[in-house]
């Protein structure tokens, strides 16, 4: 190789009290290319790239810049220095307009709006106040406002989890042609197609450390996936229900029945039965009424017309602790949406089934104890920070969401896209779960936005558009083009391929 | 010839506080007992010479006849007073003096007060020795006026030492936890002047069983049944009648009915209460009231200057209350 | 239009509320005119700068818990340095105090950023810190102010030929409005001001715009140091001496903050609402004793009134979310 | 063992701060004993329950404005109601003025929840009212209590055969120590608990988590009314009157509340913490006096002090997390 790297980092460390965040982390990324940087949750992606652009500092470590040593302190100093990072957290300033929130970064408006529109954002007021904006959309002008003063090296902390599939394939056209243009791409994402789809190469982490740089290339997926997780992961479908029992639902009553559910204008007219034993996936664009759905049948919100059975019997929630009673759990796919992240992990796993409503009595500790702790186990999450959710990875964290249902023994499971931003391995030990609570009798509704999570979690797929369900699939039909032209509002069987996941390999933004 | 025709504006600074509770209700009785005050106004809060020139403007807007002040600062207030006068009010100060010339003062004498009480407790614990020396509100008017005083007295006694100083910002429970800190050190002390929060200081004293010295305070009804009850105690009550308010009053109306001083000023001396004689003990004996809240000085009422009974000012109520 | 209504409504509400309050005044006591207005703005005076010295730090995310102490330190110091000199050396004392404020501030904000003690601890410790040192430079009420600066606010404007409205602009609230104005309007234009926003919005994303956190976290408390040191000089020009005790300014300067619609978290509001929250406030005082109610009530009317306009104000925007 | 250290690291540390002021203070006083002990602790009760009473919704994430307040009317209340009546009579008044501070600390909560105002505004607005109220109750200190009532805090504890160390053992200090179990263990160990500490860490996941927030808002502002009206006995009990200004306990239970290491923010900390802070800073008020250091001067000394500690504390604890 000739030319020299554009950003050299070696040696870089890390550490949080007892937590070792990086250990020995190294990343070259040359001119031109797209840089993905892979690792399980809390393999140290984001505080790398947190070190990289000064907005921590490291323990130690060099980091050469062109060639150059140079020390940066401030995330204004890595701009000047032509870094410039999308972290996984939106940071636009909340309380101030779009407009406000690009002088004070000096980002020229024009560009700004060029790229917003390039990104799929046609309409967008840039007086309209950050906080007023949604995560989907607020994602997207972070990436435009890096974009707008042209860095050097971009680096997009899991640019595309919160995205709809929509403006996550815009973003990777727009990624992609960085590239091109000679500017460099440092890209994290768990998604293996994207990383196929746009990157040159991939620096891999484990635990802290960079266990090897690859080539993409075809095939290379098994390889990223061992270093990653330093051992071998069958990533194979998990077997749905068989289908003899999926084919007697008659026998017994629905775990849950929801008839012509109305949520203010979101969501117009929604009918299903989720069997016990089943885990029925939910599929839907960004904001066709899943939210609203989920958040209802959750207890957080009021239906404004509609039916909800459990067990055959008409409920009606005012508050999330009635849906609890009736053995509804609700996981989130924004964690800080569900935990209390100044307390410990016993406590968060406890909360719900020990502060349930009017029963103010004493806990009972051993009882409690040895429920959590089975949790932590069935689900292996990482107890050296338990003593606060929020310094677990988020990765963790999430487990931690759903092992309080597991100890709160909850019957019916609402997963909200539970696995955004979460690692291979994890992935494939949630699936596994989720199929194994469906064995034992319990019920999963599964809103996800990875639509070949479809294929390896769900008995059957119900598709949401425009506030109202416009198919209900079974598995096996369910691939993602299908699935992908379902949620478009398209009928079933049409022909034009929607989207870049309809056929990865001959779309223009692949590689050539 | 009393027909009810005035409106009196009163103005305070100071709240939640014996002394000024009795100044309050001294004027609303005495504006009763006069038959010729229809309205009184009264802005009574706590807050700074800032606030008061508010509230005094205040009164002026509302077009009171005249206005009572008790004045958070003699020199801060000087402006609004000028321009009450000049809309043709009539300004009387009561307790403490106030440097506007058109404004007329009746007031309690603070540096004899404290000159009186000190002179007195220096004398007694025979010309030397440790005093604690309880001070009233930091930068308040009044207690500069009587460290005035205080310190005059000192100033003859060359062997008395004051050990302690504090401010009890005329807080009776923070002047209680000051002298029970105090104690607590251990350190020997001969007598306690007090600036007017005495009764507490006794019942620190008998709580903490320590020995009795003597203590100086005002003639408040609480510390007066101490110096007449409590075995062993010995001490002084020097007046400061808080019915100096009624007096206000009178004054102002006397101006208002055309009636005018000689002087500016009228001063009302202090005179000190002491067991220590058996004169004393009869006095203090004599001006004893039990009925009264422990906070209220004793001297309820000013001969020549208030015409009020004592249930008047008990009941605390002014004209068309 | 309908944004800056949005934008721009509680001010106006309150606005509304003045003139509303205003009418009632001329109703309780129809001779209210305009030499009571020039009362009226006198007694806002120390508590507008408070009040702006207060909106300053909340906006940045914090709280000033020493604004009264930093005024009563200001105050006694100029009265002090003014007892006994002469009239121009005056001219030298305003701008002496106001850059003890400014300095005494950024203490303030420096003590915040470099030990990382949260602000309202920091300034819990300054009130006392400052408040003692009030009480060494004058142990009692005293010294003195020069004639010309009391002048500045006694007395009207004389607009030429308009003797009518000229009776309505007192000398105070020109003084008033030039002094915030002057540091308000350019801070508000500048990038300064966006960051100051930007860090009482959020920090973190402040920090990873680029913004420099803790320089504009030490402005923000310099310059809610020197409106307090405003505040203090217009205690001494108002009372002539200074007074080393704290008057009812910081309870007052949350309060009228939170009327004045800055929410307390930081990063929302402006200077506006609260300083027109404080004309209400002391219209309100004005109100009670004009109309001679029992003096024990007031406080209990007070506290129900500003419960009364913020719930208010919560239920209106709550509607106006829905809808 | 070493978790135990880690947790209550801080606490730990206030501890070892306490003992070493007591060493001072006996270098400083030969003859300090267990008599001045007693006094201390006397000094020491009012404000250890308005810390407890800031504490609680400290943790719930909310904060108390008006703690002092409402510590003055029902010392007020108390001491008016027993004012002239029979000793057995305070066997009725101290249950219902612990009922009033539960209702009024619940009246509270409830506005907040109810309004949806922010805590701190509503807290500043009942501030005002509870103010009016007490002076209402009582224009000027007054009133007295039942002599039983104050003999439970004069004194110590008679451990037969042990005259030694029963001297050490103030009766004020077993009042204290009942009161504040009584309620804090079962609260710590019950669910109610648990939720108090959700809410305060993060109110939309305690909400989800099924946690009823408004509820658990209310009692935690209910139980802070029962402590501050315990306070308000404590006072009562202590001078014999009761007086309807509010003493200096609002800024000094916020100052025990950071010092003990409550975050502001809430989800944090526990009781012992404040209470630890509150006897660490009546002794350094106690030395300041026995070093008779000039008053003027004490209150900046106490000022620095807190900043040094909480300073000291962060320090500590960053150099913690890096090792
Ligand atoms: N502020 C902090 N305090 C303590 N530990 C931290 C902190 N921030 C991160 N960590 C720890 O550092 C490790 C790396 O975290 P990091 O967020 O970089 O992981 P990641 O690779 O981005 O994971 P994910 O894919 O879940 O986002 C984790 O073990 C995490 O718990
Ligand atoms: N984070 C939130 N998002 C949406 N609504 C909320 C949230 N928190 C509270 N609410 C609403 O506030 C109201 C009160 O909630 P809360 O959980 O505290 O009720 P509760 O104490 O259980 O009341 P009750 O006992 O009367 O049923 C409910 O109507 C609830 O919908
Ligand atoms: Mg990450
Ligand atoms: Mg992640």
């Amino acid at each position: 190789m000739t030319t020299n790297p554009l950003l050299d980092a070696t040696g870089v460390v890390k550490t949080y009290g007892a937590v070792v965040a990086l250990r020995n982390a190294s990343l070259s990324v040359l001119p031109g290319e797209v840089h993905a940087l892979m690792g399980a949750n809390g393999a140290g992606k984001s505080t790398l790239v947190k070190i990289l652009t000064g907005a921590i500092r490291a323990d130690a470590g060099h980091i050469l810049i062109r060639g150059e040593t140079r020390d940066v302190r401030s995330p204004a100093d890595a701009r000047r220095a032509g870094l410039l990072p999308v972290y996984q957290e939106p940071s636009l300033i909340p309380d101030l307009d779009v407009a406000s929130n690009l002088r004070l970064t000096d980002t020229p408006v024009e560009p700004f709006r060029a790229w917003v529109r390039e990104l799929g954002i046609p309409d967008l007021d840039i007086r309209d106040t950050a906080r007023d904006i949604p995560l989907a959309v607020l994602r997207v002008l972070d990436l435009a406002r890096a974009l707008a003063v042209e860095p050097d090296v971009l680096l997009l902390d899991e640019m595309t989890a919160a995205l709809p599939a929509n403006l996550a394939e815009k973003v990777l056209e727009v990624v992609r042609r960085q590239g091109d243009s000679g500017r460099s791409v440092i890209f994290i994402s768990h998604r293996f197609v994207e990383i196929s789809a746009l990157c040159d190469r991939a620096t891999v982490l484990r635990d802290g450390e960079t266990v090897g740089v690859v080539d993409i290339e075809p095939g290379v997926e098994e390889r990223i996936v061992e270093m990653m997780l330093g051992a071998k992961v069958e990533k194979t479908r998990v077997a749905a229900r068989q289908a003899s029992q999926a084919a007697s639902p008659g026998n017994s009553r629905p775990r849950l029945g929801v008839a012509n559910l109305r949520v203010g204008t979101k969501l117009n007219d929604v009918s299903f039965d989720l069997a016990n034993g089943e885990v029925a996936g939910v599929v839907a664009l960004e904001g066709q009424g899943q939210d609203e759905l989920f958040a209802a049948l959750a207890g957080s919100i009021r239906p404004s017309g509609g039916t909800i059975e459990v067990d055959g019997k008409p409920v009606k929630f005012a508050h999330p602790a009635d849906a609890i009673r009736a053995g509804i759990a609700y996981v989130p796919g924004d964690r800080t949406e569900a935990l209390t992240m100044q307390r410990s992990v016993r406590e968060n796993i406890a909360l719900p089934f020990s502060a349930a409503l009017r029963n103010w009595g004493p806990i009972n500790m051993a009882q409690e104890r040895s429920r959590v702790v089975s949790a932590i186990e069935r689900l292996q999450i990482d107890t050296r920070a338990q003593r606060e959710v929020q310094r677990l990875s988020g990765g963790n964290q999430q487990k931690v969401t759903i092992a309080r249902w597991i100890a709160a023994e909850a019957q019916t499971i609402l997963c909200f896209d539970p696995t955004r931003g979460i690692d291979v391995g994890t992935k494939q030990e949630i699936y596994k779960l989720l199929r194994e609570l469906a064995d034992q009798g319990k019920s999963v509704l599964f809103y996800t936005s990875e639509l070949e999570e479809v294929q390896r979690v769900c008995d059957r797929v119900i598709v949401i558009f425009g506030g109202r369900v416009v198919d209900v699939f079974p598995v096996e039909l369910a691939d993602e083009p299908a699935l992908m032209r379902a949620a478009y509002g398209l009928p079933r069987g049409a022909k034009e391929d929607v989207g870049i996941l309809a056929d990865i390999h001959s779309s223009p933004v692949a590689k050539p | 010839s009393a027909e009810a025709k005035y409106t009196i504006g009163v103005s305070n600074t100071v709240q939640g506080n014996g002394w000024r509770e009795e100044m309050i209700c001294a004027i609303k009785a005495q504006a009763l007992a006069s038959g010729e005050v229809t309205k009184l106004n009264i802005a009574h809060r706590n807050t700074d010479a800032a606030g008061q020139l508010e509230d005094i403007r205040n009164l002026i807007s509302a077009k009171v006849n005249a206005i009572v002040v008790n004045p958070a600062d003699p020199a801060g207030i000087k402006s609004a007073l000028e321009e009450a006068t000049k809309a043709g009010i009539v300004v009387v100060a009561v307790d403490q003096a106030v440097t506007e010339p058109s404004a007329y003062i009746i007031s309690n004498n603070q540096e004899q007060y404290a000159y009186l009480g000190a002179k007195w407790l220096f004398q007694q614990i025979g010309g030397k020795g440790d005093v604690v020396y309880m001070r009233g509100a930091a930068g308040a008017s009044a207690d500069s006026d009587r460290d005035k005083g205080f310190k005059k007295a000192l100033a003859e006694f060359p062997d008395v030492k004051v050990v302690h100083e504090v401010f009890t910002g005329w807080q009776q429970d923070q002047g209680k936890q000051q002298i029970l800190d105090f104690i607590a050190t251990g350190s020997p002390f001969n007598g306690i002047w007090t600036s007017g929060i005495d009764n507490v200081i006794v019942d620190a004293l008998v709580e903490s069983q320590t020995p009795l010295v003597p203590v100086v305070g005002a003639d408040n009804a609480g510390f007066v049944g101490q110096l007449n009850s409590v075995e062993g105690l010995v001490g002084a009550a020097v007046t400061n009648p808080g019915s100096i308010g009624g007096a206000g009053v009178t004054l102002a109306l006397q101006i208002l009915n055309g009636k005018k001083p000689a002087e500016q000023t009228v001063l009302v001396e202090p005179q000190l209460w002491e067991n220590a004689t058996e004169e004393g003990k009869a006095k203090l004996k004599s001006v004893a009231d039990p009925s009264l809240s422990p906070e209220w000085p004793v001297s309820i009422s000013i001969p020549e200057w208030t015409t009020y009974t004592k249930d008047q000012i008990i009941a605390c109520k002014g004209p068309g209350e | 239009m309908t944004r800056l209504v949005r934008r721009q409504g509680w001010v106006a509400g309150l606005l509304v509320l003045f003139v509303v309050l205003l009418v009632i005044t001329r109703l309780i006591q129809p001779g209210y005119g305009s030499g009571d207005f020039g009362s009226l703005v006198r007694a806002v005076l120390p508590y507008a700068f408070a009040v702006a010295a207060q909106t300053i730090v909340v906006i940045a995310g914090g709280i000033d818990l020493s604004v009264g102490a930093m005024m009563a330190l200001t105050s006694v110091t100029a009265a002090s340095m003014m007892d006994g000199a002469s009239e121009e050396y005056a001219l030298f004392v305003v701008p002496f105090v106001l850059a003890m404020g400014l300095v005494l501030g950024a203490v303030n904000g420096m003590l915040i950023v470099v030990t990382r003690v949260p602000d309202i601890v920091v300034t819990l410790a300054t009130l006392f810190v400052l408040q003692g040192a009030a009480l060494l430079v004058l142990g009692a009420p005293g010294g003195s102010v020069a004639e010309w600066l009391r002048a500045t606010i006694v007395g009207t404007v004389a607009i030429p030929g308009l003797p009518e409205i000229s009776a309505w602009i007192p000398k105070a609230l020109v003084l008033l409005v030039v002094c915030l104005c002057i540091i308000w309007i350019p801070l508000k234009r500048s990038k300064l001001g966006l960051s100051i926003y930007a860090i009482g919005s959020s920090e973190l994303a402040a920090f990873r715009s680029g913004v420099p956190v803790a320089r504009t976290r030490i402005i923000a408390y310099a310059l809610s140091g020197l409106f307090a040191a405003m505040g203090g000089l217009a205690l001494t020009m108002s009372t002539g001496i200074g007074a080393p005790i704290p008057g009812p300014y910081l309870l007052a300067s949350v309060a009228a903050v939170v009327l004045g619609g800055v929410a307390l978290g930081g990063g929302k509001g402006g200077l506006l609402g609260p300083i027109v929250a404080v004309f209400v406030l002391r219209l309100v005082r004005t109100d009670l004793t004009l109309l001679a109610i029992d003096p024990n009530v007031t406080a209990i009317i007070e506290g129900a009134i500003m419960v009364a306009v913020v719930m208010f104000g919560a239920f209106i925007t709550m509607r106006g979310r829905q809808s």
